[in-house]
Parts: structure tokens; C-alpha cells; sequence
């Protein structure tokens, strides 16, 4: 049963998080939280010209949203932008598929580990929450950012 | 661990009344339910009673002269009469039916601030103060805020002790001479305690305030008599409390009700109506418009009854024994700690507490799957959750079909959640 | 007298999903229930939904991670997608359910009256306009009358023809600059009427007004589309179609529900929630505050499956040919009055009238010794008894259960009340 | 059936009613209406003494309502005054009585035939209209009344 939610990989990230804790400079930052369970998430995006140069976040919740921004910071920092987006969007599409769509290994890398989540309505928020605020402080980042340097 | 715990009630027997409990979950899974303070489960005779109901008595309540719509009108204002004696209201008129415990809330709160009251007294106003707590249901904190925003009025409130009760120090302050409103809920959704509701009533009515009590955690468990706990009003919901959805209860002395001007208007609720102006039924029809939840009455009438042929007693003895049981065990357990009340006293079978470095989601999630369904949250109090600095907690919370067995999953569930995440 | 009817339902089958409709009353008679516009009768798919709900899904909603709490979740929010869809709502979320029409109505006036709202155009004050009409059902008569004395609005409203139809004659004085609401009925509880919704649509948005519809009596009888229809708010009750009492909905277009401020406060309606002050859900949580009734919502789903399962054009179609019929053979029956439209044009299956020198009571209660179920009185819209200068009616109702030889029993019983009376 | 609620007696005091339409002069005048059916009666009494030397009435309403009327002109009319009390608070109790109450013909006449209204709950306030009216409009009377003559 458990395997379905909580898959190895993810609770390797959960105890191990790849790329935790707020860096400078950055860009732009987005501060993204789930009222209903008290989760939230502080992103940090740093673009070098197209390239995501870093993803640094921190924050608070469950062994899924806090594995799920470490996946996402494994898989995004160092792509380019318009990938980054790409992947993001392959994510969202796995995480609201009910179960029912078939994840992509070469674009989700460790990110296929949540398809089991999809399943559970109750956690894909938790799943998306660091997501949501990449996408947020990305496309500020992108349209100037804030420069905090 | 099998522990065989003594109960006043015949557990087993209980148990085969409530189908949903021989329920098998997905990777058939046997169902221990622990979330009964978030809804209770239905026994047998009250969906018989409302499928029967249906399928013989279906009709409007209240105007016609045809049989059905008398059998209808006599088994809807029937409940009214075992609902009111279930609680010890002195008057089947001082039973109102509303659409759930946060509706019975908000009348008393909308009616207040409304300023349609013809004694000046219950119209709120700048200058005045309505006191609350920190332990509130959000059904009793937003209302007020409101209502607080729409009159001028200002909102206070008790804060908590460290261990989960009231702080009362500052009693005389915080009710006082500008106090109207003094709203409170019996016993808490999230930590269990149960609060000194006289003293609070006392206190409210030197100052001559309106005490209202939310007892929706309270009447499913205990018995409660309203004289004897002396509230002006007094608020509960049905499916807490082996009722239907669909169904709550404002019972208010008469000379409040009365005093109150109506909240929505429509049907049933007017003595004539004219384009230029209407009057009002008396109470209790004055506060329910349009076609009121007439099954679900009928269905917590016979929950009302299903639960006195047990004695609310004997249900209250039940959970005080379990909880003495699921305390005792959770103090045991290396990295829980309970948010609230840790010992039996003045505190019913709700428990939080916290897993140590596992988020409640985790915890929850984990148990689902050895069948144990517990709530995970801020359970629509989250200023508990921010007075004790936590996101939320996991919610254990027992009933009249809880049995040590099902404490002892709980416990074995929260051993698997530590080997899975430490 | 025996009249074989075509009708597009197979009306037989149709009826043994009512399990009511086999009943025997007291004295054995059958029973013709021609009193569905008061309440209607529910089909064994509904009883059945119901009970499955409480016995196999029962807990509590968009709180639980455990597998009981997803599939009540799942069951109660896939219950808004099908009504979504059973009135071509362009969004599940634009659809909010409330206890009844009133409540629904209610919920509209008293947002419209808070002075909550961020956008000052959705308070109302001193100077604005509301119109309704004077065949409005109390429920939409009484919030109003309400409101405008809270806010010192002025409530106006357009009367009635002789033949029982909005006179809208003066229809451009009556919604004009200072309008801001128009609320009206989709089709009269007590004269049958269908009222031309695009004209008063056309001419309320054209001043800028908001368009409120109360489609309690037209949603059961016929296929209705709200974008169609045009109205900003659209009202509806669950009981009168097929699907338990404790349901009603509010349809709203997503700008409008936005742009309103909360009405009841309380759990499920909060983003989140401090003692300082709470912020709230989007629609249509927003205006779900407390336990929604939850098995009442999944109940008016499988309503709505059954009747798109029969398809509602041929409901609508049966009706109308059941309706034709009464009012033939009423219009022969000497010394009756029918109250409002006596030809099927623009109306629907309910029809209020007076039999000469006997009182409506008498009449029902004669009536009902025959077992035909009807209602008397002035139908909770006493402005159109005191339009046609009548204390009350005797109004047969009908719905896709109803066949002519129901009618025929109706008749009959009449000629047996002029014999007793006259 | 039909027997139970609508005895003969009542329909020919509903056809035939005794005493109807108001008369001057009188002690005290009372007008009750029943909202739900719009039922109404006004009711006018006339003391002599400790007399009730008459009971007038009009109104409109069903024939149980207007029956009633009738029989408690028949029944108080030339009675004394704490007599018609008695009377009236027997008949109250057989109405309110569900059918359960075995009336008592020597003194309510006619009104026994309203026996079977009592397990009509929707029509026992219409036997009571005229009843309440007359209660109110002879307590003033007795304390005094109007005097309108
Ligand atoms: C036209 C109309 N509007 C509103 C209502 C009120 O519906 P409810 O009693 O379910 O609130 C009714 C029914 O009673 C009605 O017929
Ligand atoms: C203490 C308390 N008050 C109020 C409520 C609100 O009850 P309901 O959701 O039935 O309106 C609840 C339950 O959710 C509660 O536990």
C-alpha cells in the first residue's frame, strides 16, 4: 500500500533534500502556502541569461511537499528557462491526472516517484506547492526580476 | 496488545448497529474510525427512520390538509419535541432547526449586528464587546469578526494555558460592564477540554451579557441539560451526533428568541405578508424560512433516541474510559506529544497531538493505510495552532462505537509512521 | 372515465420508482398526490444514493486524508459537477449549495446589505431600487422587505394582470437608473405562469442591474440553461425535484459571487483564520460555511441523473400535455375558477383555484378523503390572493409521475364537494 | 370517511348558521384571524348583568370555522357569563384533546359533533377561531367593556 503514496525516492529527498536553504543573489522570490494543512515554501529562482543558474528554497510541511521541491531543484537548476517551463508543466499535467496519465522518465527524472500521488486529491496541492512558486518567481525573474544582489 | 477495557455499554452490540463500520477499505483493510468528532458515524435505526421517511411520509410540513403532509408535519415537529427533551429545554418552542451548528452561530451573530432588533439592547454597536476565545471553532470566530467589522463592535477574547485550558485570569477585564456577547464552545473540537461554563456564565451575567454556548462537541457526548448549564443560548449539530447531515440546533430562552428579530426571510417564517410589509411567525418558526430540513429532523430525532436508549450517560462513562485508555497509551509513545489536556480531567475523547519531526499530513496518510482514519490539520481552529506554534496536529477522537482495539491500531500506526520516517 | 394520454415517458414505469406512489392511506384509498409543486416525490435511484452514501462513504468533507474523507469529497463535489451540468453552468465552481431557495435568496439580499463588499456597488443604500414582482413566492418577497428597511433601499414591484401575467406595462419606469436588483420568478408556485425572463433580463442589464432568478418552481419542470437564461443569480430548491429536503442552490456568474462578500462565517468558507481577522476561500467554498449537507448534495446528484436519464424535455413534454388535460376538464367543471393562465401557453403543470361557495379548506380537506393530495391556502404568495381579492386557493401541482387518471380523481372529488357543500 | 370531520350538524350550521352578522349594542368587540388560511371572524359580546345576552359574529372562512361560530352562539347566548367560561374552556380541551377527550354532550350541545376535528390538526385552529374570539372579547366585556351603544 504505502509504496503507491510514499515511494523510496521520495522519502530519500525528504530525508536528504538536494539544494535546501535561501541563496543570494537571486532574481525573484515567491513566498507560496497551503492554508488548509499550514505547508508553505519560500522559492528563490537566479537566472544566467536563459539558464537557470540556482533554485534555492526553504520552508515547512509535509514529506511531500518537501520532497517535491527537492526534485524540483535537482531537475531545474542548471536547464534552460523555456525547458524549466517545459518540465513544470509535464509535472502539473502528471500531478491533476488522477492517476491516470503516464509519466515521462527523460523530462521528470525523479519527478515520475509522484505519479503516485495524482491518486490522493488531498496531496497533490502539497505536491505543487513549491512548483507554483518556482513558476511565480521564474517568470518575474524572467521579466526583470528584482535583482537582489 | 489486546487490552479487554471494562464499558458500561455493550460495544459489540453497538458496533452492529453502525453498518459503515464493517466497511472494508481499498487492499481490504479493516476500518478503525477515530474521527468522529469531525462527523459521527449513522446507526441503522436512524436511516431506517429517514428512508422510511421518504418512501412513506414524504411531504411539505406545515401546510397542507392532505395525510401525508400531516404525517410529515407530526413527525417533523416530533423530533422538535425529543430534541427539546433530550436537552432539557423547557419549551419545544425554543428549538430551532437550522442547517448545521455554523448556521445556529451565525443567526445568533447576523441578528444581533442586523439592527432590525426592537429592543435597542440587542442591536450591536460601536462601544460594544463581544468576547470569545482562542480555542473557538472557526464557526465561532468568524461570525463575530464579521459582525465586529459591520457594527463597530469590538472583539475579545480568552487566551490558553499551556496545557489547553482557558486563561481565566483576567476574567473581570476581559467580561465587562461593555461586554454584550460572551460566546464559548463546551468542549473543544481540537484539545478536548471541557470548559467551566458556569463560571463563565456567571461572570457574563453580572455584566449582564448574552452567553452563548457552542456545544457541538458536547451534546454528542455528555449529558446536557441547557437550565442547568445556564447559557442564553446553546448551538449543536446533528451529524456529530449519529444524525444526518443537513441539520442543527439553536436552542435559546424563549425571552431571547423573542426578543431577536428575524434572520432569513420566506416561507414559514411570516404571520402575513403584504407587498408593503410583513410580520413574523412566533418562534421557533420565526427563524426557520423555507421548506426546513424536515428528513434530517426526523433522522436526529431518532439519533436523539437511538442515543437515550443507550443513556448518555453510560455513552459519556464509554468515552471517558477510552480516553483514560488512548492517554494513557500515547504518553508512552517516544516522540508523541499531546497538544491539549494529557490527563481525563474536565476533557472528552478528542486527542491532538504531534509525531515528532513527521508532519501530521505524513501521519495521517500513513495511518489511512492500516485503516485508522484520523483528521490531520488545524481542524478549523487554527489559533490553537498558532498559540502552541505548530502547523497542525493529528486528531484522534472517539465515540460510543470506539473500542481499545481500535487505540491499540492507533498506537501500532504510529510506530510504523516512526520506523517509516525516522 | 377512463382518458388514455400519449405521453413521451412511460409514465407506468415512472412510477414504480416512487416507492410512495404505491402507498394505501388510511381507509385503503390510493393516493393521487397532486402536490408536487409544494414538495416533490423521490425515486428509488435517490433513497438508494443516499443510504449508500451513510452506510459505505459517510464522513466529513475537504478535511480528511483518510479514504472515507476522499470519497465523501469525491461524492459531494462530483454532485456540484452534475448540476454544474444539469443547468449549463460554465463553471462546477460557480455552483454553491445552501440549505434551501430561501437560504439561497437569502444569502444574495443579505450580501447586497452588509455594506461587505469591497466594490461599493454592491451595497445597497439610500436611493437604489429593488424589483421584484407581486407573484413572488415569500421567500423572495420577505429578504427584500428586510433588506430595504436595513438599508433604506426602496423596494418596488410590478403587478399582475387579470389573467394572471406580469403586467409589465411600465416596465421602463419600474427598472430604471437608481435599479440595482431585479428579482424575480422563473414560474409562479401558485398561478402556473412562466414569466418572460429575456425581456426583464434585457431591460435590467440595460440600467446596469443585477438579475436574480428563483427557478425553484422551473428547474424541476423543464430544461433550463442559466447562460441562456441570462441572469446574474439563479436560484433552485432540491426537494421539489426529485432529491431530498435540507438542498438548495445558488447559481451565480463567477464576477458577481466574487465581487459578493461572505454571508454565513464559520469553517470550510476561511483561507485562513486569525483572531485578528481571516481571509476567505474562493467561490464557492466561500459561501459554504460549516458541514455542508453533504449527503443531501450527493442525493440531488443522482436527482439530476434520473432526470437526465428520462431527459428532461420529455418531463417537460409530459407536463405539458398533463397540464392541458387538467385545465380542459377543469374549465368544464361548473362553478371553478381557475386563478391565473387557463391555457397552456406559458405555463406550467400548476393550477390554483376557487370552487364557488366552499371554502379552499374545506375543498382540500373533501379532496383528501378521496385521496387526492392537494394544497390550500395562499401557497406562501399572499399578494396574489389579495391581487384577486380571494383568502386562499386550492392548487393542484404536477410532475412526471402525474397521470390523467389523477386528474380524473381530482374532478371527480370536486363534483363530490359541490355535492356535500352546495 | 368524510363523516368524522364533517358531521351533519356541522354542515347544517355551516348552511344555517344561528346568530350571524353583528348587532348593536355591545360590551367588547374582538377580531382574530388564523394567518395560515386566512381564515377571520369578528365577534362581538353583550353582557346583561352577569348574563351574556348576546354573541354576535361575522367573518368569513371554512365551514368548520363558521360552523363554530354558530354553535357558540347557540350554546352561550342567555347563559351566565362564568357558565360560558366553562363551556368554552370544555370545548378548548376537546380540541386540543387529539381525539382523546370523550365529550360531554350536556354541555356542549352541538359542539360535541366537532369531536372528530381534534384529530384533524390543521383544522382545529379553525373550530377555535370563533372560541378565542369570544374568550377575549368577554374578559373585557366583564372587566368593564367598551360600551359601545
Ligand atoms: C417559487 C418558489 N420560490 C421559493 C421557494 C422556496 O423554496 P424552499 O422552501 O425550498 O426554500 C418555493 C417553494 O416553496 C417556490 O415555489
Ligand atoms: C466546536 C465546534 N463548533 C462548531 C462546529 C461546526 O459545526 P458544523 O460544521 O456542523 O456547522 C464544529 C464542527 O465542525 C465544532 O466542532
Amino acid at each position: 500500500m504505502s509504496e503507491s503514496l510514499y515511494q523510496e525516492i521520495i522519502l530519500d529527498h525528504y530525508k536528504n533534500p538536494n539544494g535546501r536553504g535561501l541563496r543570494e543573489p537571486f532574481d525573484a522570490e515567491s513566498h507560496h502556502t497551503n492554508p488548509t494543512c499550514g505547508d508553505e515554501i519560500t522559492v528563490r529562482v537566479t537566472l544566467d541569461g536563459s539558464t537557470v543558474a540556482d533554485v534555492s528554497y526553504d520552508g515547512q510541511g509535509c514529506s511531500i511537499s518537501q520532497a517535491s521541491a527537492s526534485v524540483l531543484h535537482e531537475l531545474l537548476t542548471g536547464s534552460d528557462v523555456q525547458q524549466a517551463f517545459d518540465v513544470e508543466a509535464a509535472f502539473v499535467e502528471l500531478m491533476q491526472g488522477r492517476g491516470e496519465v503516464e509519466p515521462d522518465e527523460d523530462i521528470l527524472g525523479d519527478g515520475v516517484a509522484f505519479a503516485g500521488v495524482a491518486r490522493y486529491p488531498a496531496r497533490v496541492k502539497c505536491a505543487l506547492l513549491s512548483w507554483m512558486a518556482f513558476k511565480d518567481a521564474a517568470a518575474r525573474a524572467v521579466a526583470g526580476g528584482e535583482a537582489h544582489r | 496488545m489486546v487490552h479487554q477495557m471494562a464499558s458500561p455499554l455493550d460495544v459489540d452490540r453497538v458496533r452492529k448497529d453502525f453498518p459503515i463500520l464493517e466497511r472494508r477499505l481499498a487492499g481490504d483493510r479493516p476500518l478503525a474510525y477515530l474521527d468522529s468528532a469531525n462527523t459521527s458515524q449513522k446507526p441503522r435505526p436512524v436511516l431506517d427512520t429517514i428512508a422510511e421517511h421518504y418512501e412513506r411520509h414524504n411531504a411539505n410540513v406545515a401546510r397542507a390538509v392532505h395525510q401525508l403532509g400531516e404525517e410529515a408535519t407530526a413527525a417533523y415537529e416530533g423530533a422538535r419535541d425529543k430534541i427539546a427533551a433530550f436537552i432539557g429545554a423547557p419549551s419545544r418552542d425554543e428549538v430551532v432547526f437550522a442547517k448545521n451548528a455554523s448556521e445556529a452561530l451565525n443567526l445568533v451573530a447576523h441578528t444581533l449586528a442586523s439592527g432590525l432588533a426592537e429592543d435597542p439592547w440587542y442591536r450591536l454597536g460601536p462601544g460594544d464587546e463581544i468576547v470569545i476565545t482562542e480555542m473557538e471553532h472557526h464557526s465561532n470566530i468568524v461570525p463575530w469578526q464579521l459582525v465586529a467589522q459591520r457594527t463597530g463592535a469590538t472583539l475579545r477574547w480568552f487566551g490558553l494555558t499551556d496545557d489547553g485550558r482557558l486563561d481565566l485570569s483576567t476574567i473581570d477585564d476581559v467580561i465587562n460592564a461593555r461586554t454584550k456577547v460572551v460566546s464559548f464552545v463546551h468542549q473543544s473540537n481540537i484539545v478536548g477540554t471541557i470548559n467551566p461554563v458556569s463560571r463563565l456564565v456567571e461572570r457574563a451575567h453580572d455584566v449582564g451579557a448574552l452567553v452563548v454556548v457552542d456545544g457541538s462537541q458536547a451534546v454528542p457526548h455528555m449529558p446536557v441539560d441547557v437550565t442547568e448549564a445556564g447559557a442564553d443560548l446553546y448551538v449543536f449539530t446533528g451529524h456529530k451526533m449519529c444524525g444526518p447531515t443537513g441539520i442543527g440546533v439553536l436552542w435559546g430562552r424563549r425571552e431571547v428568541l423573542d426578543a431577536l428579530p428575524p434572520f432569513l426571510g420566506g416561507g414559514e417564517m411570516i404571520e402575513t405578508v403584504a407587498m408593503e410589509g410583513s410580520t413574523f411567525a412566533p418562534v421557533p418558526h420565526k427563524f426557520e424560512a423555507g421548506t426546513p430540513p424536515i428528513a434530517q429532523a426526523v433522522g436526529l430525532g431518532a439519533a436523539v433516541d437511538y442515543l437515550s436508549g443507550l443513556g448518555m450517560d453510560k455513552v459519556h462513562e464509554h468515552e471517558r474510559n477510552i480516553t483514560a485508555y488512548a492517554l494513557e497509551r500515547l504518553r508512552d509513545v517516544d516522540g508523541v506529544t499531546i497538544i491539549g489536556p494529557d490527563t481525563s480531567t474536565d476533557r472528552g475523547g478528542t486527542v491532538s497531538f504531534t509525531v515528532d519531526r513527521v508532519h501530521p499530513h505524513d501521519v495521517g496518510q500513513l495511518l489511512d493505510e492500516d485503516g485508522v482514519a484520523v483528521r490531520v490539520g488545524h481542524h478549523c481552529a487554527r489559533p490553537v495552532c498558532l498559540r502552541y506554534g505548530i502547523p497542525a496536529t493529528t486528531r484522534a477522537s472517539f465515540y460510543l462505537y470506539t473500542t481499545s482495539a481500535e487505540i491499540d491500531a492507533l498506537i501500532d500506526g504510529i510506530e510504523r509512521v516512526k520506523r517509516f520516517f525516522w
